[in-house]
């Protein structure tokens, strides 16, 4: 386990959207043909969409691809709807031309023995794209997924069809697993012990709240952060992430995933 | 080909074209070599440095407006030694490849800001001159800016002078920017940049709170561009020495525009944030209008509106 | 029916609610009538008038830029005479109404500013109170505007105090905030209106020539908005004396940004000229959004803004 | 003639496009559904139009009516794209809402007598219609029209069919009627004599002439001028015109037609 992946440098692509739809309520599943961007993304990485229709809204939208499909050319990306910008991309038709800024960041790295992977709201995206990477390289993970409600659920499948060993899920109303926060299937599962690491993708409180069950269990935990961001590959120090010790990191550069022992909660 | 000659001089700053990039909006350059051949630009100017690294504001650090972006980075640096230690390789080849390199200094106070320059002076043989933004808090006088007043920014460059003989310009603020132009001439300035962002705030009015982590940032982006151009007009008709134009330049015309208003050079901020390859499509545009104005030479149009 | 009782005090100004309208944006109010009934506006400014009739700039005097528009009317006015007598009975009425009428004057020089003022204190009897607008170009200082500083803003507004009994704001001009805010109470000033236009420039750059008859105008609408929420928490912080945010309001919220930032009142400029109806829209959202904040009287919200 | 025409107070419209395409070179016509407006307008007078699709574009484009079908509640406009307010609008689709204030100040009054029509390129648009109402009325008239070439050519068709007596064209480029300006074909037909009035639209320089013409032969002579504007119905200021005597005239209220002889050219 580690931070050390080769860092790809940012370019400009022109993605075509082929699909872009409802997914589970609010949020929405777009797959964008990018030949290029889908060869060179690993999962935990990120792009910066252009996002059309409102020209009074300059910056872009940092986006984690979902799933990566070199095969097919195809990137794919998990979206909650929650302001004006994500709510334009939820209109944007098939056959829309997107600016893409990408690859951005640096993904999960490499992962040895089993994984927990911790996912809440729409933090699922980058943690199921890791999933169906360890599926495919065979390496052991259970999955906690939480979110508001059943209708809000999303991951749950593809992380069951990636090959999970156990999807233990959480709803804050109870409609569908434990009724509670991620956190709490979380804590569960990391009873269970055996782990050799924690992923976690998802609200900044129950990030802060796995990486201290982690700590306690003596298990190293990464965290994809997020920030508000302009540019996506490190020219403006607009991301900034407080790291122990007083340095200041770049969510977009040295990030989104960081090890969470590093990071100032 | 282009038939117009597009090289200027920048008050001793020898620039292949006009159209240089922003401090802080461009890394040290580096970043922007996936996207294009950064050494086709005529300058870039790097990320304030001071002598001592400085940590900026807390996330969030930007949020955004109206056509345009409000940013509190709070000019969070490595410091000049370390900056060198890490990009002087790339900034050397890069002023190798023709393209100027700018380095920008910062400071709470005149004596940081002459640390940060004598840091560079001996470290930065690469640098083509150096930026003083005057914009920093100043600390012994309660964190106002240290450029507030034309006397304060002229004593920040009266201070600076007589620690190198590479050119010097001088970020200003947009603010009382006649006097403050003849100040900074007065006081040995070989050239001015402005305007740095315009102090602005942005409340979420659920939370009643600052859409930042501070209560007020700076406004960029296309929206300050009619407020540029005027500020560049000012200062091109109270000073001699040249002009760097800045703000809200999104397209070849924007920067047609400060050139007509009298900037000798051009720098592109926010725009190489949301669209990263515009720096050298600006230069394009620019290159075409010059063309379309039957001129020889783009220093023919510096200054050429007509009133 | 709102829960929220939307009544406020502007310097003695009673409004029965913080939406107004602002100078030379608004005719006389008269030309919404077919929109809405402006009967239902806490207050509106008239536009500028001086004693004698002033002819104001050859055309075109307005241009559109990213996110705004710029203007050079110059005070077109027929002189506060002929502007009672066309619209007097009207403006009567309109008081009558419970919209409270605010007499906007201007002047070349002190002399003419008084002029101004005392033709209104005698004519208007319909006036709630006056504003006077600083940012008109200073004859005697050959063109600078009349409030360009602090020391000369309140000069004007000094020789002002003693000709009515009745309020008295000043318009101020968006530069300099807080020295001129405090100068101006220090007069007298009864309120603070800002902010004014932003001086700016356009240039066609296939002409060379300003988009305007001159080549400096003044800068409206959405994107001077998080510049202007700035000015007036400056204003808020150094004054006690209330304050009337105004600069590209275009809905409730940029309105409750101001109420937040100190205004306790809010006057809409561009938006109505660029959708008619905006006015009491903005009303609508706001008292919506003073609800929302759980509060039985807006004057909860004035300076609410947390740090 | 005069120009006392009750003035209409301007309101806010929604209309629906029901026809949006080109009609001559770089010329289209909107036709829009528009009860209460169709029944308002009066020919000379124009609308606000508010143009989406960019929304960082804020004010409206003012535009007058080129036909007005009360009848079938149709409001049409003939506009050539100069720009990027006019290019947008030639691309709303059928079916949009526009929002659209009017009716904006006042038309061309009341004729009497024999009236020749002068028109320059889309200056055409206010004349049409004015040639409409004199056809209904059953007041005689000329008209004298001119465009840069044949392809740009609006207006001859309607203002024959309106009832013109004789249509005379002049083009720029001699590619249909006479070569040179409209001036030319207006000088000749007022050579001819007989007018009790002249009513002019097209570009500034074609209607000072065309005043100076009409003022030499002592025939009354109405234009409708152009500014640029913001509001459209008395509020800013922003639409001055200078009139003898250095008052100043609203083009929006006080116009946009206007007595020649009292405008400063
Ligand atoms: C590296 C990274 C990866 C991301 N991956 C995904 C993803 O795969 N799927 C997904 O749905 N969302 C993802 N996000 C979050 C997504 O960028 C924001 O939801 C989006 O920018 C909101 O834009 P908006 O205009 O719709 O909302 P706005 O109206 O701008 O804001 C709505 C809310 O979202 C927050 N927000 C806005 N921009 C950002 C931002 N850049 N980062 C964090 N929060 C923000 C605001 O603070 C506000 O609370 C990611 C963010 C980052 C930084
Ligand atoms: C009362 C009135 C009635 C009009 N009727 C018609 C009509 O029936 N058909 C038609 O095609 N055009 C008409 N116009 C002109 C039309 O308003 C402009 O062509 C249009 O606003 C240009 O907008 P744009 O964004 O496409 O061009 P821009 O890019 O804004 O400008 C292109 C050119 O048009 C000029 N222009 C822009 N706005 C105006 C304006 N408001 N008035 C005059 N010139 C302007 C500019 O100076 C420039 O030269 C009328 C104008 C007025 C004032
Ligand atoms: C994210 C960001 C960081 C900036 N950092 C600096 C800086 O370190 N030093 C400086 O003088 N200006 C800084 N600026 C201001 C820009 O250099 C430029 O003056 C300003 O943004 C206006 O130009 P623009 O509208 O083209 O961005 C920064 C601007 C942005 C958006
Ligand atoms: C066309 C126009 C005319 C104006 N005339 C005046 C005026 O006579 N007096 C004045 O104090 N301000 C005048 N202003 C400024 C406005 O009152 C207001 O301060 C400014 O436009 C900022 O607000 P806004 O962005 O909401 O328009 C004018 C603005 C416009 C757009
Ligand atoms: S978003 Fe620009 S440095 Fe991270
Ligand atoms: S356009 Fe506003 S008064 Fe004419």
């Amino acid at each position: 386990m580690g931070l050390v992946v080769a860092r790809q440098t940012a370019g400009l692509h022109e993605c075509e959207v082929v699909g872009n739809g409802p997914d589970a309520k609010g949020i929405f599943l777009l797959r964008m043909r990018a030949e290029g961007l889908s060869r060179a993304l690993a999962p935990g990485q990120f792009v910066n969409v252009a996002v059309p229709g409102d020209a009074t809204q300059i910056l872009r939208v940092p986006l984690s691809c979902s799933g990566i499909l070199p095969d097919e050319g195809l990137v794919e990306i998990s979206y909650a709807v929650v302001g004006d910008g994500t709510r334009r991309l939820s209109e944007v038709p098939v056959g829309t031309s997107l600016g893409v800024v990408g690859p951005c960041g640096h993904g999960w790295g490499p992962i040895e023995g089993k994984a927990l992977l911790v996912a809440g709201g729409i933090g699922a995206a980058p943690i199921v794209c890791e999933a169906r990477r360890l599926g495919v390289e065979g390496v052991p993970f259970d999955a906690a997924l939480g979110a508001q409600s059943a209708a809000r659920l999303w991951g749950e499948a593809a992380l069951a069809r990636a090959g999970a060993g156990e999807v233990l899920v959480a709803t804050d109303d109870g409609s569908a697993g434990i009724a509670g926060f991620a956190t709490l299937a979380a804590e569960r599962l990391l009873a269970k012990g055996g782990y050799s690491c924690v992923l976690c993708c998802g609200p900044q409180p129950l990030m802060a709240a796995v990486a201290g069950l982690a700590g306690k269990a003596g298990v190293p935990c990464l965290v994809s952060l997020e920030r508000m961001m302009s540019c996506g590959f490190g020219a403006c120090c607009t991301c900034n992430v407080s790291l122990v010790g007083g340095r200041q990191a770049s969510c977009c550069m040295d990030g989104p995933v960081f090890d969470a022992s590093e990071v100032v909660w | 080909m282009s038939g117009v000659s597009m090289a200027v001089d920048l008050g001793g700053i020898r620039m292949a074209n006009p159209i240089g990039t922003a401090s802080g909006t461009f890394g040290c350059g580096r970043q922007f070599e996936g996207f294009y051949d950064v050494g086709r630009l005529g300058a870039i100017t790097t990320k304030g440095c001071s002598a001592e690294p400085w940590n900026g504001n807390p996330a969030p650090r930007v949020c955004e407006v109206t056509s345009g972006i409000m940013n509190s980075v709070g000019l969070q640096n490595p410091g000049v030694r370390e900056f060198v230690a890490h990009e002087g390789a790339y900034l050397s080849g890069l002023a190798e490849r023709g393209c100027a390199v700018i380095c920008q200094v910062v400071g709470h106070s005149i004596e940081e800001y002459a640390s940060a320059l004598e840091l560079y002076e001996e470290l930065a043989p690469f640098a083509a001159g150096f930026e003083v933004n005057i914009s920093c808090p100043n600390v012994a006088a309660g964190g106002l800016a240290m450029g507030s007043t034309p006397e304060r920014a002229a004593e920040v460059m009266r201070a600076l002078r007589p620690l190198t003989r590479r050119p010097v310009l001088v970020k200003m603020a947009p603010s009382r920017v006649p006097e403050t132009a003849r100040a900074l001439e007065d006081a040995g300035a070989d050239a001015l940049s402005l305007i740095n962002t315009i102090p602005a705030m942005s409340i979420d009015v659920r939370t009643r709170r600052s859409r930042l982590s501070r209560p007020t940032a700076g406004l960029s982006g296309p929206l300050v561009h009619p407020i540029a151009v005027r500020m560049v007009w000012e200062a091109h008709n109270a000073v001699g020495i040249p002009i760097n134009g800045i703000g809200g330049v999104m397209s070849g015309q924007d920067a047609a525009e400060f050139i007509l208003a009298g900037a000798t050079t051009v720098s592109v901020g926010t725009a190489n944030l949301v669209q990263p390859d515009s720096a050298p499509r600006i230069l394009a545009e620019l290159e075409r209008w010059a063309e379309s104005q039957g001129v020889h030479d783009i220093n023919e149009l510096i200054g050429a509106f007509e009133c």
